[in-house]
């Protein structure tokens, strides 16, 4: 990794002693990360070791017990859930969350309409503009699902459902993607693509990605975050976190098998 | 020998929709049989077909040498058959304890090799959640909880539709492991997972899905074999 | 095309120009016409409420509110012996419907499913209460309306209420804008909106609308439709009781709908039809009518699996 | 032309809670019109009957039936004083004649009345006055009201209280219960606490019958004498039982008033209906027995309107309940009897107001 | 008020409530925790009134009559539940609406063509005729404070049973997933049979303990509807104990409502509801 790209580009999001507990238990400690514009940041860890919950205290789905979260010079954590993604924070869910009922390409043009306005329009027909409907297949056929434009969503396959969450994100054009194990369920193919399209999102955006398929996270991230048991364990360049021993015991597994 | 499963030509539609066109293989008692395909081939469908969660069209499914085709599915699990769905099938209004509780039972032949208790030393991590409600845990610790109520159900198949989903690495491993004790244990597996390496090693027996066919059934020395064919198969 | 649906193409082709000609043939005989005007009037309303409920997934048991209102509205604001102006009071009566979902609505809003159905009957029952226990309106016995609104516009009068094949068209006339209008509505992109956050409200979230608002927005919007035909309802036969905004109306409204087809729109006018022409029919066979009207709704359920607008469509639809 | 049958319209609860009044007010008007088949005439009666269900929202519209649709000559209806409004809205002044077998708002013959209206059942004013003497005869003077919050709760208890004040009683409380609701326990209990010298009310129906129980059960049967509107023992003795025996209720009408009518009445309502008549059978019958008086003086002929109303305002009907004529305002003027139960039968004990003119105030008729 | 008076109207208040748990019982098991929207469960409360005046007329004894009604009434929930409701299950909810308001109607007419319209009335059995004075004028009579005790039980007997019995964790997961319930091997449908009858049989037997203390007339299921889905709705959808403590709130609130706050009292309960729901969108005591 070149170390010159991550000091130059700056700090979009950030958390200050971020904090969720349900009940007594702290699901999420104290964790303070910064992520950078145009780079990939991957976290890890084991289960249940709080990702999606950081995943949904930074997209406004949860709010922290306490704790800053900062975007762009702006503290938001006390802002409308709706608001996280009008200031370009998207993401997508570990669960498969779409309109299980509407074909696909209705699924993006859903998410691309919030950008372009109008969803306050009652008489103008929805299909007037192609303009709208253009970036909605644009998107999904950056993840490989343009066969699947007029499929409704609820009769493609799981993994062709993963494929469609991202697309979704996609279409709202975010500045910030929050990926939440986008390529669970996923074939070889499938992931292979979401890997190249990511590659190529991360010059423009930053993402953060939770994943627990190896290959892909030490492949595309800038920089990793382990966390264990809410608590954060490490951050740094993939090659140091791969090495660390903590990371190995608590995650990795020793050996090299990676399963 | 004789078959412990039986699958002959199904041929499944979701209303118009073809999607399984003559799927067809056995499993034997032990074996531990993977399915492979890329998405969208079909796999849950020929799962769900075996259980009668889909209706097919037309084809036989034999367990034990009896035709089930017709029962309901909860009959069909009474014949110790256990299932781990994709998306993992949570409870929303019952506890960790509890999904453990409502599923157990001991097997045909009155075996309670797998109970509560053994669950819960095989994931510890579910011991800590056990009040939690069934979608109030992570990805993983859902995943570990429905393999968890398959296997209190004693099985003699266990069928998991993306085994591992969502899993660390860690617990990955812990997966396989726990596959590789019940198949020594003489409990038949159909596993539907995308690393290949590992099903490769841990089953006897391979078979890939294109577009509702099966394109390849053979054994593991037969898919190392040919693993360039079945890897372009699966778009490695 | 607006209406994009065959068999709703074929059902409005067919119903509207119908209804049309009906006064022609029933010139001799008022009460059909009366009769069919009542049959509009509540479509209207069933429309309105269809739209919330198959639309918006908004189930609502506390719609009569806004039908009585209607009603109510107009007793309260218009003086007792003169006529107004039709269309400035159906333009306060909406106005100030539109202000009462709106707070409501702000307030009802924040439950969902049951919960929703609970506290919007919950509100509905206090102003039931409200207008039955209070003396100023007539209480339980309900007010009479003496004199009807004149229907002038710019001068040009087209309807004289008071005659009942003019009252007839000018709620044909009505049903017509409602569907259309709730066509538009439906195909817009703020029916987009709405229809994503039928579906999956969390996810709608996430992309970045504020959902509470455009679920305010359809109900209001719903509400004060649901007045206006509480509005022409009272006017038919100038007269309003507490008991339609009763639960048992909202009641009504709901299983026309749900028989009609949900969320089809269209399917309210089915809906309503049906379930009229059967109670017409059945009274006047029987005194147990009861038995083979519930029987017979019974009957539709199972058989028809999303409402007679269901149903017709499979038989249409099919290519 | 007397060829034609008379068209009857029926307007009557036939379902829901009120569906007992609609069956008895149908079989007393069938009754009579079959007994004085003989003063028709020749001519045949045609029925038409419609459920009102007791929804006044839907009252207009099924007024506007029979009188559109079927050309009913005379309409018989409703019992819901709700119900009436709606129908009073389409029926006033038209070519028909209304005649109310229950629904006693006042304003029926009051504000509204019309020539073509006539009730003959009641206002609620009538039945409820006389009691306010009666009270005070028994030397009740501090008395507790209680009846449902609607218009003929409301009226009922206000003809209790104009008598009953005037002689110079008190009414320390009056309760209203939301209608329907018929969980009196808490107000029960209260009047416990207060121990008034008498309780007054009006419920009737299903609501009459679990009031009386509920008095029974808690005691206060037997310490605090009962009064009420003659409703709350009608047609409801048989399911309050032994709870009802001793109540003293005032109303048009008796169960064993002794006159040859009312006995000829009660056996025959036996013979064909298998039950006991009660006043809302008696009223139909009233209704009933109206019309045919008016076929009969014009002998058959009842094209002229204003000569039907003429007749029908110029007749004295035998009724069960003794001699009934009609006011200005076309509602009845009758006796009101002091009634108690005995053996879950209304007993005539004293006729507090003969000859009672209910005032029909704001009609000008 | 009194002090007297005010403990009075506790009891009074706490009796009604319970009551209300009686009535809304079954609904709780087959709305609450099955998630079948049953709008006839007032008519099954009708149909056991009216079941137990027709038995008691015929048999003599109350007892025999409640026993009687009980079995008809759990005949009729099955029949119900295979004929119709299970057709239903995997459609929209509203569906459900429809057709049990049908049944509503159907009920309804069957009440009329078999009983008449007449207000009918049973009279308390006569081992539990006897009340306890509480004050100098007001007494309690012992077959209310018997159906208070008898209402505490069925609330213990259904918490314990839901919560804490495999049977009730079944139940709650086919509300969650049928599916799911049966892959694990478990005739998901016969279970939903037995337990739907169940919730119907304990509409019944409420209609039967309450008829002693009420009238039996046309409508009386419709008029306990509305309570009912307000006690399983403030309390939370399938908690029993949310239900119980509904109950309560409802019983006592409407009690102190009518004598404190006269011209409120009938919106009282709805106000409670909607004050409730306002706070609490999902009730008082959801999962
Ligand atoms: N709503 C909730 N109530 C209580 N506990 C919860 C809730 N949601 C999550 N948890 C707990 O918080 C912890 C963190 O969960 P989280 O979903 O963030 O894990 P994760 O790191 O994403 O794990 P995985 O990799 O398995 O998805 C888990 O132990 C989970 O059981
Ligand atoms: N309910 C449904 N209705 C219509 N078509 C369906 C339905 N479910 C699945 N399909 C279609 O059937 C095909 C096979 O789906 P299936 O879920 O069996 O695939 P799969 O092999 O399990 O894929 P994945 O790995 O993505 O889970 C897909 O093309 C999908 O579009
Ligand atoms: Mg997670
Ligand atoms: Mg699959």
């Amino acid at each position: 990794m070149n170390n010159n790209v991550i000091l130059e580009s700056q700090v979009i999001l950030e958390t200050e002693g971020l904090c969720k507990y349900w009940g007594g238990l702290k699901a999420l400690d104290d964790i303070s990360l910064k992520f950078h514009d145009r780079e990939l940041h991957g976290i890890v860890g084991p289960n249940g070791a709080g990702k999606s919950t950081l995943l949904n205290l930074l997209c406004g789905h949860y709010k922290p017990t306490s704790g800053r979260i900062v975007h762009e010079g702006a503290p938001i954590d006390a802002i409308k859930p709706y608001a996280f993604a009008r200031r370009g924070i998207g993401r997508s869910f570990q669960k498969t969350n779409i309109y299980p009922n509407a074909t696909c390409l209705e699924n993006c043009s859903v998410a691309v309409q919030r950008r372009m306005g109008g969803s306050f329009n009652f008489l103008r027909s929805r299909h007037r503009q192609e303009v709208l409907e253009e970036i909605a297949t644009e998107a999904l056929e950056k993840v490989g699902l343009l066969s699947r434009r007029n499929e409704v969503a609820a009769h493609i396959s799981y993994g062709e459902q993963r494929q469609l969450e991202i697309a979704m994100v996609l279409a709202t054009s975010p500045c910030v993607l929050l990926l939440d194990e986008p390529m669970a369920g996923m074939g070889h193919e499938e992931s292979q693509l979401i890997i190249e399209l990511l590659k190529q999102l991360k010059q423009e955006y930053c993402i953060v990605l939770v994943e627990h398929d190896m290959d892909a996270v030490f492949e595309l991230s800038d920089k990793l975050t382990v966390m264990v048991d809410g608590q954060h364990l490490t951050t740094g360049t993939v090659d140091r976190v791969r090495d660390d021993p903590r990371v190995k015991e608590a995650y990795l597994g020793q050996g090299d098998e990676v399963y | 020998m004789n078959k412990l499963l039986e699958v002959k030509s199904l041929h499944t539609l979701y209303g118009e929709s073809h999607v399984l066109h003559g799927v067809g293989f056995d499993v034997e008692p032990g074996q531990a049989v993977s399915l492979m395909g890329r998405n969208g081939m079909g796999k849950t469908t020929t799962l769900k077909s075996i259980l009668g969660l889909v209706q097919p069209r037309s084809g036989n499914v034999l367990f034990n040498g009896e035709e089930i085709t017709q029962l309901p599915t909860w009959q069909r699990m009474r014949r110790d058959i256990a299932y781990v769905p994709e998306g993992r099938g949570m409870f929303h209004n019952l506890s960790v304890k509890e999904h453990l509780q409502m599923a157990a039972r001991p097997n045909k032949r009155g075996e309670h090799n797998w109970d509560y208790d053994r669950v819960l030393e095989t994931f510890p991590r579910l011991q800590e959640r056990l009040g939690n409600l069934g979608t109030q845990l992570s990805g993983g610790e859902q995943q570990m909880l429905a393999i968890g109520r398959a296997l209190v159900t004693n099985p003699d198949l266990l069928i998991l539709d993306e085994a591992t989903e969502g899993l660390a690495p860690l617990i990955r491993k812990e997966i396989w492991e726990v596959i590789r004790t019940i198949k020594a244990s003489g409990i038949s597996t159909i596993i539907v997972d995308k690393n290949i390496k590992v099903l490769k090693e841990l089953c006897d027996k391979h078979i890939v899905l294109v577009k509702g066919q099966v394109v390849f059934s053979d054994s593991s020395e037969g898919l190392s074999a040919r693993l360039d064919e079945v890897e372009s198969y699966l778009g490695v | 095309m607006l209406f994009n649906n065959r068999t709703e193409r074929y059902f409005v082709w067919v119903f509207f120009p119908l209804a049309l000609l009906m006064p022609l043939f029933l010139e001799q005989n008022t009460f059909y016409v009366s009769k069919l005007t009542t049959v509009m009037i509540f479509a209207i309303f069933v429309m309105s409420l269809d739209y919330l409920v198959g639309r918006c997934g908004l189930i609502t048991l506390g719609h009569a509110m806004f039908y009585g209102l209607g009603g109510y509205i107009f007793v309260m604001i218009a003086p007792e012996y003169e006529a107004v102006n039709f269309w400035v009071y159906t333009f306060y009566i909406c106005v100030i419907a539109a202000a009462v979902a709106l707070v409501i609505g702000f307030l009802v809003l924040r439950t969902s499913g049951i919960y929703m159905i609970m506290i919007t009957l919950a509100f509905a029952q206090m102003t039931y209460y409200f207008f039955s226990d209070s003396l100023d309106f007539g209480g339980n016995d309900g007010v009479f309306i003496y004199v009807k609104p004149d229907t002038s516009l710019f001068g040009l009068s087209l309807f004289d209420l008071e005659n009942p094949t003019h009252f007839y068209y000018l709620c044909l006339l009505s049903l017509f804008n409602t569907l259309f209008f709730f066509r538009l509505v439906t195909r817009s992109r703020f029916g987009r909106v709405i229809d994503s956050i039928h579906e999956n409200p969390g996810r709608t979230t996430a992309l970045g609308y504020n959902i509470f608002v455009f679920r305010l927005m359809a109900y209001t919007m719903a509400s004060a439709l649901g007045a206006y035909a509480g509005y022409l309802f009272t006017l038919q036969y100038g007269f309003v009781n507490p008991s339609m905004l009763a639960w048992t109306t909202s009641g009504s409204a709901l299983v026309m709908s749900i028989l009609g087809g949900i969320g089809s729109i269209y399917g309210a006018i089915l809906g309503v039809l049906v379930y009229e022409g059967l109670h017409f029919s059945l009274e006047h066979l029987t005194e147990h009518w009861l038995l083979f009207m519930g029987a017979l709704i019974i009957l539709m359920v199972i058989l028809f699996k999303n409402g007679i607008a269901g149903y017709l469509e499979k038989l249409l639809e099919r290519r | 032309d007397n060829a034609e049958p008379i068209k009857v319209g029926v307007m009557l609860p036939f379902s829901g809670i009120y569906a007992a009044l609609g069956d008895a007010g149908r079989n007393g008007l069938k009754m009579a019109l079959k007994e004085h088949a003989g003063e028709l005439h020749g001519r045949q009666i045609e029925f038409i009957e419609m459920d009102t269900e007791a929804k006044p929202e839907r009252a207009p519209e099924i007024a506007s039936s029979l009188l559109n649709q079927h050309h009913a000559n005379f309409i018989i209806g409703p019992v819901h004083s709700g119900v009436a409004m709606g129908m009073i809205k389409v029926l006033k002044d038209q070519d028909t004649i209304m005649i109310i077998p229950n629904a006693g708002a006042n304003a029926a013959t009051g504000p509204l009345c019309a020539p073509n209206i006539f009730r003959t059942s009641f206002s609620m004013w009538q039945p409820s006055y006389p009691m306010g003497q009666v009270a005070l005869d028994s030397a009740y003077k501090r008395v507790v009201t209680m009846s449902w919050n609607y218009g003929a709760g409301r009226e009922s208890l206000e003809g209790f209280e104009e008598a009953f004040k005037a002689g110079g009683g008190e009414i320390i409380k009056q309760i209203m219960v939301p209608f329907p609701k018929t969980e009196f326990q808490s107000y029960l209990s209260e009047i416990g606490s207060i121990n008034p010298d008498a309780v007054f009310v009006f419920f009737a129906g299903g609501g009459a019958v679990k009031f009386v129980k509920d008095y029974d059960a808690l005691g206060l049967k037997g310490k605090i004498p009962l009064l009420g509107s003659g409703f709350l023992t009608e047609g409801t003795t048989s399911a309050q039982g032994p709870s009802a025996e001793g109540i003293r209720t005032t109303l048009h009408y008796a169960d064993g008033l002794d006159n040859e009518v009312n006995t000829k009445f009660r056996q025959n309502y036996q013979q064909m209906f298998g039950k006991e008549a009660d006043i809302y059978a008696v009223q139909g019958y009233d209704a009933g027995l109206l019309i045919a008086k008016a076929v009969d003086q014009l002998g058959g002929d009842i094209s002229d309107q204003a000569a039907l109303i003429q007749a029908m305002e110029s007749t004295t009907l035998l009724s069960p309940r003794g001699e009934v004529s009609f006011s200005k305002a076309h509602n009845p003027i009758q006796n009101i009897y002091l009634r108690e139960v005995v053996d879950g039968a209304n007993k005539v004990i004293d006729v507090p107001a003969a000859k009672l003119e209910d005032p029909a105030r704001g009609c000008k008729l | 008020m009194t002090t007297s008076l005010f403990f009075v109207q506790l009891i009074n208040g706490l009796q009604y409530g319970l009551l209300l748990f009686l009535i809304a019982s079954g609904l709780t098991l087959v709305f609450g925790v099955m998630g079948i929207l049953n709008l006839a469960h007032g008519s099954m409360y009708m149909v056991g009134a009216y079941l137990a005046w027709y038995f008691v007329q015929q048999t003599g004894s109350f007892t025999l009559s409640a026993v009687i009604s009980a079995i008809i009434a759990l005949l009729i929930g099955i029949v119900v539940e295979r004929t119709l409701i299970q057709r239903l299950y995997r459609r929209n909810h509203l569906d459900q609406v429809l057709l049990t308001i049908g049944m509503i109607f159907v009920f309804n007419a069957l009440q009329s063509i078999l009983w008449g319209n007449d207000p009918l009335g049973v009279q308390v059995p006569d081992a539990m005729s006897a009340a306890i004075p509480l004050t100098d004028v007001v007494e309690y009579p012992v077959y209310r404070l018997f159906v208070a005790l008898l209402c505490v039980a069925i609330a213990a007997i259904m918490y314990y049973m839901i919560n804490r019995t495999r049977l009730g964790m079944l139940i709650r997961a086919g509300e969650s997933n049928r599916e799911m319930v049966e892959c694990l091997g478990i005739d998901i449908s016969r279970l939903y049979t037995i337990v739907f009858a169940i919730g119907v049989m304990l509409a019944a037997v409420a209609g039967v303990i309450a008829a002693p203390m009420s009238s039996i007339v046309p409508g009386m299921g419709e008029h306990v509807l509305i309570a009912c889905f307000v006690v399983v709705v403030i309390g939370g959808m399938g908690s029993i104990k949310g239900a119980l403590i509904g109950a309560l709130l409802v019983g006592l609130v409407d009690t102190f409502a009518s004598v404190l706050l006269p011209q409120l009292s009938s919106m009282m309960i709805y106000i409670l509801m909607a004050f409730i729901l306002l706070i609490k969108p999902q009730g008082l005591f959801s999962s």
